[in-house]
């Protein structure tokens, strides 16, 4: 077998097992030299986004994708013996779990390019650049698997990961605290969500999603479903960030080094995408989807809104900026809450699929601009020492390059045309009053504040007279800031290249669970 | 460093917790247990006599670096183990039924517990056994360390 | 009534758990509280995998019929496996915490607040 | 659908950024035009020289203003509110984990009550 046919074949696969074994040799490589450590991290995840490409291409071309670990062959997901259950470990790779798969490997390399800078005079390197592979799995697990155990384990994987990460700049405790907080809500959260597979497990006597999906349709809904669904969605609603579970964000994105925090943007975005998945394919079918788009909904208008406010009041970038954050997911739970609220209706097809796109492209949208905006804040870190905004001014006059790029960041996040973010919050903004008009009012409000605070840290850091005599920050760093906003400007002016390719795909994969099931359950069953 | 009687004990039990330990990362295909419940307990084996004798003595006995290289050879051949499968699967058990070292079949009904058995599992779980030794030796010796620096 | 006692207890040691994490105000005890909700879970998942009159899967001891399913075991030890991993970044954090802020008491470590 | 034409179709309305942007360009060229056409005399350089009333102009940080005061009026207006978010921002963590547990302990009575099934 050639190796190309052989890369074709197990690129789910690959796609966990390459940072996977790049996490666990570059301890190893590190002792030949922190070029060779380097060379190879970045090697390792250009690779895994070469993978992550290739994943979006076949899930595109041939419909989703199957992969059973130690089968043969790997496509065979119910063995003839096992009762007609799928007792392995299976990867199912519709379009959604493409889209989150291709934004992890994106940002992981930008902020592996990001880090080879940042972290040039830190100890202990090996360790921070194995974590961030290991986080890259982490996510990559998440998005692609199709068993909720390794669901939880993934999630783990990514709590775990980040949570060191975080702690990496001691930042006299400070930093170590707010990986503290972090670690211990994401545990108690993983906990929960091991409970309520305890119970589906107990229920239906199968860990498959797919498999779960059609038993709890054929038998359906009852308490213990009920139970486990709410254990599971609020869990990952507290994962991803959303008001009133939102504390841990602006602690671990606000402490963690450099361009990090851009990362852990994707990693709750993980999160944010098992959130979807469990309510579209595992319990969409059963439940009664229209009180869960509601509590989507509501969790997205009040994170939007305290998200922001709160955001005004800070003055340390990075907090306002991970405010900022939690004010965005709420976006993404409005679009998709109202796509859910509206699945099976008539509506749905008249605006609440277009609200999903919105939801979904803003997903991609507040990736990129989410994660240019921490690098610049990391590079103003890199070079003034301090992350205060009340004591920084006149930086646009020696670092010219990372202000275009907060502008361009700042822009596209206050959805000034033509950056991206424009185009996804004209999508939402446009089908989610169709549902209730208050719904776009708040939006509308909330992209207005977010501009005002936007400028106010664009004032307070950028303008003003010269006080601190900087340089511009190395070359790696500004590279990567450089890669983000080519992608902010790209999916700006021809925003059609990323619906059609990655968010159409996966708002349909969502909204069609009987496909998911009948691909891994291969029709009867 | 504890008194003379704990000292005395551990250097009595210290083998047996390893021998213990291996034997449960040996018969972790065919008994419950595996790499990590023998990992774990070769661990508390170091734990005891970390505890018994102090951390100043016992780190010129066990190095870190070597624990970390241990963790890391673990790590590398568990996964080098699941990339061979790959021209079938990832973790295909190409090891199982083919008659090789680790390929007999298992046995239905009473048996003594052939080891050779279950393909790649063995080879898996030896790999675990090595790195959980390591990682949480490791993990014992480093708050040892720092607990020292946090009294100072 | 006899059978349904494993379940009352996870949802007492799941209480002590949750009481511990949300009253007590040390950080050490917020992790044995953790803990606590750990080993509960990990209860659950033993406890559904119990069969009346089921074998435990072990191939050199038993008969060939009438054995349980090893997956719940399987859960409950990587659920152990992640604990363990858990627990020790945890109380490492303590202990560094401890080294710069010298207290562990939780109204004191948050210098990050708002 | 061809993706590279650039224009989304909503349900209310159609977007496309060629033409905002050529929009933006003219309306940048008009404005260059009307900027050239104004006074060629001035002199440069006259401008800057700012008068504080007889003081030294203040240098640094001291002519900047600083973030937390940007802002200021809308968070005095809306005092009330900010007082009752800084106290739910306690920076506890027995707070984080009893708001996510009571969080899950409502949406399981919302859920097993009123609707879900």
């Amino acid at each position: 077998m050639n190796p190309w046919d052989l890369i074709m074949n197990n690129a789910p696969a690959l796609a966990i097992a390459i940072p996977l074994l790049g996490a666990f040799v570059t301890p190893l490589i590190n002792r030949a030299g922190r070029k060779a450590m380097l060379v190879w991290v970045i090697a390792v995840l250009a690779f895994t986004e070469f993978i992550a490409l290739l994943l979006v291409y076949q899930v595109n071309t041939y419909g989703i994708q199957v992969y059973v670990f130690g089968a043969n062959p790997h496509t065979l997901t119910v063995p003839p013996d096992s009762g007609g259950i799928p007792v392995r470990i299976i990867f199912t790779i519709d379009g959604m779990s493409a889209f989150t798969a291709l934004i992890s490997a994106t940002l992981g390399l930008v902020v592996g390019i990001y880090s080879v800078g940042s972290e040039k005079f830190q100890t202990a390197q090996e360790k921070f650049f194995a974590l961030l592979l290991l986080l890259v799995v982490g996510m990559m697990g998440m998005a692609l698997t199709g068993d909720i155990f390794n669901f939880f384990v993934f999630l783990e994987i990514n709590s775990l990961a980040a949570a060191a990460l975080v702690s990496y700049h001691l930042n006299k405790g400070k930093a170590v605290e707010a990986a503290f907080k972090y670690a211990v809500v994401s545990s108690i959260g993983a906990l929960m969500i091991l409970f309520a597979i305890a119970i589906l497990y107990g229920e239906y006597d199968a860990l498959n999603m797919a498999m779960i999906a059609q038993r709890m349709y054929q038998t359906g809904f009852s308490t213990y479903d009920m139970i486990a669904m709410t254990l599971i969605l609020v869990t990952l609603a507290m994962k991803c960030g959303a008001v009133p579970m939102h504390y841990w964000v602006p602690d671990g994105y606000g402490e963690a080094p450099g361009g990090t925090s851009a990362i852990l943007v994707v990693a709750s975005q993980a999160s944010l995408y098992g959130l979807f998945r469990m309510s579209f394919t595992v319990f969409g079918l059963s439940a009664n989807t229209s009180s869960l788009g509601w509590f989507m909904i509501i969790l997205g208008l009040l994170s939007m809104f305290i998200g922001v406010t709160m955001a005004f009041l800070q003055h340390d970038i990075k907090r306002l900026m991970a405010y900022h954050a939690v004010s965005q997911t709420g976006y993404m739970l409005l679009g998709v809450g109202v796509g859910l609220a509206t699945l099976g209706t008539a509506a749905f097809n008249q605006y609440g699929l277009y609200a999903m796109e919105g939801g979904i492209f803003h997903i991609i949208n507040h990736a990129l601009y989410k994660g240019l905006l921490f690098l610049t804040a990391g590079a103003i870190i890199y070079r003034v020492g301090t992350s205060d905004l009340n004591k920084m001014g006149g930086l646009a006059h020696s670092m010219k390059f990372t202000a275009v790029f907060f502008l361009i960041g700042a822009f596209a996040i206050a959805g000034i045309p033509p950056f991206n973010g424009f185009a996804s919050k004209l999508m939402i903004y446009e089908s989610v009053y169709q549902l209730n008009p208050f719904l776009a009012i708040v939006a509308a409000i909330v992209s207005m504040l977010t501009l005002a605070s936007f400028l106010k840290v664009f004032h307070s850091a950028f303008l003003g007279p010269k006080i601190y005599d900087v340089k511009e920050v190395p070359k790696s760093m500004l590279f990567a800031m450089s890669i983000l906003a080519f992608f902010i400007i790209l999916f700006g002016i021809f925003p059609n290249i990323a619906i059609h390719y990655l968010v159409a795909p996966a708002a349909h994969a969502l909204a069609n669970p009987l496909g998911y099931i009948t691909k891994v359950l291969g029709g009867g069953a | 460093m504890m008194s003379k009687i704990v000292r005395t004990q551990a250097n009595f039990l210290y083998p047996f917790i390893l021998i213990f330990g291996f034997y449960v990362v040996a018969h972790g295909h065919i008994t419950p247990g595996g790499g990590f419940q023998g990992g774990a307990v070769i661990a508390t084996g170091v734990a005891l006599v970390a505890v018994a004798y102090g951390y100043d003595t016992i780190k010129k006995w066990i190095k870190k670096t070597h624990l970390t290289a241990a963790e890391g050879i673990g790590l590398l051949c568990f996964i080098i183990t699941a990339f061979i499968g790959l021209s079938t699967s990832f973790f295909y058990n190409f090891l199982a039924n083919s008659g090789l070292i680790f390929g007999n079949r298992v046995p239905y009904g009473i048996n003594p517990g052939y080891l050779n058995t279950a393909g790649t599992l063995p080879i898996m779980n030896l790999a675990v056994g090595i790195e959980v030794l390591g990682g949480l030796s490791v993990i014992i010796m480093y708050m040892m360390a720092y607990g020292r620096e946090v009294k100072q | 009534m006899i059978f349904n006692l494993p379940f009352i207890t996870v949802i007492i040691v799941m209480f002590f758990g949750f009481y511990a994490m949300v009253f007590r105000r040390n950080l050490i005890k917020v992790v044995i509280g953790l803990d606590l909700v750990e080993s509960a879970v990990n209860l659950f998942l033993v406890s559904l995998g119990y069969v009346k009159g089921g074998v435990a899967p072990i191939y050199t001891s038993a008969p060939s019929t009438h054995m349980v399913l090893p997956t719940p075991q399987a859960l409950t030890l990587t659920s152990i496996v992640i604990g363990v991993a858990t627990t020790a970044m945890l109380l490492s954090f303590c202990m560094v915490i401890y080294k710069h802020y010298g207290t562990l008491d939780t109204r004191k470590v948050r210098r990050l607040e708002e | 659908m061809n993706p590279l034409v650039p224009t989304i179709t909503t349900p209310s309305g159609v977007w496309n950024p060629l033409v905002w942007l050529m929009v933006f360009l003219l309306s940048l060229i008009i404005a260059l035009i009307i900027y050239m056409r104004g006074e060629k005399t001035r002199k440069k350089g006259m401008q800057a020289g700012v008068f504080f009333s007889g003081d030294r102009p203040p240098e640094g940080m001291d002519a900047h203003i600083a973030a937390h005061n940007i802002g200021w009026g809308f968070m005095e207006a809306l005092r009330p509110y900010y007082r009752a978010m800084r106290k739910m921002h306690t920076g506890i963590i027995n707070d984080y984990v009893g708001w996510f547990l009571g969080i899950l302990a409502v949406m399981l009575i919302i859920f097993l009550f009123w609707g879900g099934a």
